[in-house]
């Protein structure tokens, strides 16, 4: 058994594992498999390559992996909201990892042996570069606007000819690598390589900047498949097929997940890339107002002791709010008194797929009473309450009929058939797609104005109090 | 002819890849949409393997680097990678035990 | 080396079709076990494509009987086999329309 | 485009094809796409083969593919209860032909150019060759015991040391293949070749003769996975990766489906292999002799008719008889008037796993009334009348209790937890496994002795007089 076949084989075994870690991934009693498996495979994947004779400076090997540790285990630390923001992050340093490989292969062939840069070679590298720089900016940016720095605008930011401008960018781009192509070490190519690589970067920034802050995560999980894909490219580039398969099991993740958001939101990728959603309607949304009907939380509190089956419809208020377990202890108080309680997850509710899930998971909440949309509308007419904690958009009945707005036609949770809707926000403004809320308008409908954590802990106290006094 | 058969060998791992993978992905629990975008930002990390050839090789130092910044990152997501998702899918697996 | 590598991508080719193959089947219908049975018949019949190679191969006359013989075998699986599937389908393709 | 390329990207397609018509086989809605995309996918490998250069005799070719037709067009005419005895024997066909296509390579190969007989390369080629006589000869035998052949004993078939025996042979096998593999032309292996495939010709007769009549399916389900995987042997000598994916996906569907007949049979595979099943039974059983308590056909006839809910389990009886129309025509009578009818059906039911689906779809049953053990089962309780057609080990209680059965443990239809049990069959025999069925003695059964045909036909007479009499 030769060094090679030891390699490959694994690589095999590695790739069977990546393999068996997606896969236990459909339902949380395995899940906790995928975690061994995935980091099993990724520790014989990188034991194997570095064991090949040609790796000699192992103390750089070491220098960076340990720096590698340095960064990482904090960034597996940070509070679940921000989440988004991370995985962004992450995939900018993939997008790095491949475009700097692919700068490194591409000036040791173009300058030593430059047999290697056949044309299928060259390809595969000028898409490697392309993509990987692309999503090293790209997700920088979408990792900005969701962590809500300063100097990165939240809001799309649009000017003439902005779509046109990018294409002709790309355009640019794949022009100059077709250049490579041809002639891999000619006249052209010194400054032709390096123009592909900042015309990558550059489309980075200009292709998410037109994108509002909500959407990032459709863009995140897009972004996620490119990276992938520079990853299968790398696998083409370096005749390495475990890179293939691992980059190919990514690409596939993030562009059905970008697909599923795509669907719940009921809006196209070319809607969600080009469309510069939820700029021009926020402008005028906040304008407008009408009168709600407030309850007091004492109300509420003995309003839901009626009740028999309570709702609660989370979305991303919660997840602002931090308000998750204060939500749990009212699950408890009403559950303690006989009430079935049931939470209604809207695919898209919060910041990014499963984002509820993962929150009230958090909470010890069961997760058996965690009900996907389509489960939860056909009962939300024998609801007696629903309690809507932050969500907007996804309880938004104006989805159903209201051409006009920018949610039309998106799947929505059924709270106005609910006998009555109690509703927690801070204030009268709209949510994430800039729209006022028919629901919040609607006569069986109460506001309970306040911060998410607040109010549900007063309700709490509330019942705890009650209860006692019973 | 050697290469080219080579290469198709390649499309032909990426075609029956791709397939696993939206086989695979499609049957992924809704609850757990959360740490797969974690856990598949872990795998996308492979490219650690591109980076150590071009880190450990015999090189021109300004390749190296470029090699040793590339595997610092891919290194970085794979620790945070994997690492916030068994955080993640621990809180569901606590509730697996409860009930 | 370059026939080792070979070597690997066959096996790597072997392993992902495996993974697809246990993966697609294991959701096939119950009610569709039978014609399962008969098309995954007429597939096995690809030997044709051996059969083809040796049979029209610039060969000696016995080593292209043999291939001749071979390629009778798999064509009779293949017509066989995807004409019984397609007939018992239709079975199960009228009730659809009629519910 | 170089020709290799243009019949590597046929291959691709054609591979991602014939997955697409095993995925489609996954619903009876999209099943009918499954065989265009499987025919589509064969003719692509066909015309990718032959368009080649190195193949010049055109002219068997198209003989032998017109011969296949010939052959092939009325082997698929069978009546459906010869299924299990065709797919034997295409199986048998398809063992034969990657056999032969080993044996050309290697005399070939070894007349001519030795270097291309590598290790691996005869590694690969020593399997095709023994999983290809084996499945030949083994699926014929098969065949011939399904088919009731004469000359070819439906009984097991044992004697001293026969596991021990065919072991041996295997072992002998794998020796001489080894021989071959360190020496590919050395004086040795002039004989070793033919020796193996002798010896694989005798194996395949010799494992299949101690196996019982009704374990049949599963052997052919185990022979399909061998003839899969001397396909994807195949594919290793001729570096062809077309071959190995459709020969991996074959092996894969045969692994599982004799996988799944065991399970619901519980019983393991060296049970079905080495167990010599239903020999010593069969020679005990006939001889016990309990009474049964008969019913007529008018009195059966208005029982049912009394019912609001019956059951019918049908069982390899009915396939024999084939009255799978007349039960039809019963069903209708009941349906018609406003009796629910459902059918149960047990995963191993019949001689081939959806044997009795088959049947009941080819007599216009619509498919959403046939329900599987799991779903059924529950339900039974309330059930008034359950109909046994031609069933019996499916529905034998003693699987439930009685340890010294053959089909201890094996999940049944619980016929006995009816409120009334009419059961259909010829005589006092037991079934396949060779055992009296309790279910037949208990007091809530009423046999109706008689071919399953006549009877039912009856029965539907008896129950349309009625209904022109109302
Ligand atoms: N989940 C995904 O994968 C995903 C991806 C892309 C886009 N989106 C979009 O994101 C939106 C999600 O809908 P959603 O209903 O969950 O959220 P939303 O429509 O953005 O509304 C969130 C609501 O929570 C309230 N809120 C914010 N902070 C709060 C706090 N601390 N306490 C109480 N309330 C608070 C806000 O009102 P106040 O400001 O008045 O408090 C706002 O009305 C959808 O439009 C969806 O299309 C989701
Ligand atoms: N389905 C599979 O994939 C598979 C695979 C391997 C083994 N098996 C085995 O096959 C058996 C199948 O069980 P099963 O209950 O369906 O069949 P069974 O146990 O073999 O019983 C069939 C019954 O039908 C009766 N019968 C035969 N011809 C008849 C006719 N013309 N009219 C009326 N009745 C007739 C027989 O009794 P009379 O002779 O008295 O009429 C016999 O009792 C199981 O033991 C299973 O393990 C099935």
């Amino acid at each position: 058994m030769t060094m090679v076949d030891l390699v490959q084989f694994a690589y095999v075994v590695s790739a069977g594992l990546f393999v068996f870690a997606l896969y236990w991934m459909n339902s949380p009693k395995t899940a906790g498999r995928s975690v061994t498996a995935g980091s099993v495979a990724m520790l014989i994947a990188v034991g194997a390559t570095w064991i090949q004779p040609e790796i000699l400076n192992h103390g750089w090997i070491i220098i960076a992996i340990m720096a590698g540790f340095v960064v990482g285990v904090p960034l597996s630390r940070v509070p679940l909201t921000a989440v988004p923001q991370r995985t962004a992050l992450s995939h900018s340093f993939g997008g790095l990892a491949t475009g700097l490989v692919g700068c490194a292969k591409y000036y040791l062939w173009a300058g030593g042996d430059v047999a290697q840069l056949t044309p299928f070679r060259t390809t595969a590298l000028v898409f490697e570069v392309i993509l990987g720089f692309l999503t090293f900016t790209g997700s920088l940016m979408a990792a900005g606007k969701l962590q809500e720095i300063k100097w990165i605008p939240q809001r799309p930011v649009t000017y003439p000819g902005q779509n046109f401008g990018n294409l002709a960018l790309l355009a640019a781009a794949a022009g100059l690598g077709l250049l490579l192509v041809i002639d891999p070490v000619g006249p052209w190519s010194a400054m032709a390589f390096p123009a592909i690589v900042g015309v990558a970067l550059l489309c980075g920034v200009l292709i998410v900047i037109p994108i509002g802050g909500a959407d990032m995560p459709t863009v995140i999980s897009i972004l996620n498949s490119y990276a992938g894909l520079s990853a299968v490219a790398m696998g083409f580039v370096l005749d390495n097929k475990l890179l293939i398969i691992a980059g190919a099991l990514d690409g596939s993740s993030g562009l059905i997940l970008s697909i599923i958001m795509c669907r719940a939101m009921n809006r196209s990728f070319t809607n969600v890339l080009f469309g510069a959603f939820g700029k021009v309607q926020k402008s005028t949304a906040v304008t407008e107002a009408r009168n709600y009907k407030q309850e007091t939380v004492e109300g509420a509190a003995q309003v839901m002791e009626q009740a028999s089956l309570v709702v609660i419809i989370p979305g991303y208020g919660m997840a602002v709010a931090q308000a998750q377990h204060r939500v749990r202890e009212l699950y408890d108080q009403l559950t303690r008194r006989g009430i079935t309680v049931k939470f209604a997850i809207h695919p898209v509710a919060g910041r990014m797929p499963g984002h509820m899930n993962v929150l009230l998971a958090e909470s010890d909440i069961p997760y058996d009473v965690l009900l996907e949309m389509d489960d939860i509308n056909p009962e939300m007419p024998h609801c007696d309450v629903a309690l809507v904690v932050g969500a907007n958009d996804v309880v938004n009945p104006a989805a159903r009929y209201d051409k006009s707005t920018p949610i039309y036609g998106m799947p929505i949770i059924d709270a106005d058939k609910a006998r009555m809707v109690l509703a927690i926000k801070r204030s009268k403004n709209p949510g994430f797609a800039g729209i006022d809320n028919e629901l919040y308008f609607g006569d069986k409908t109460f506001m309970l104005f306040g911060d998410a954590k607040a109010v549900i802990g007063d309700l709490v106290k509330q019942l705890s109090g009650n209860s006692s006094g019973h | 002819m050697e290469h080219t058969t080579d290469i198709w060998s390649l499309i032909f791992v990426f075609a029956l890849s791709t397939f696993i993978g939206l086989g695979v992905i499609l049957r992924v629990s809704r609850l757990l949409h959360t740490p797969l975008m974690s856990i598949t930002n872990a795998i996308s990390a492979i490219a650690v393997v591109g980076s150590i050839i071009v880190a450990g090789g015999d090189f021109p130092p300004a390749i190296r680097t470029m090699g040793v910044i590339a595997l610092f990152a891919s290194m970085t997501n794979i620790v945070s990678g994997f690492l916030i998702t068994h955080r993640m899918l621990k809180m569901f697996k606590k509730e697996e035990k409860k009930k």
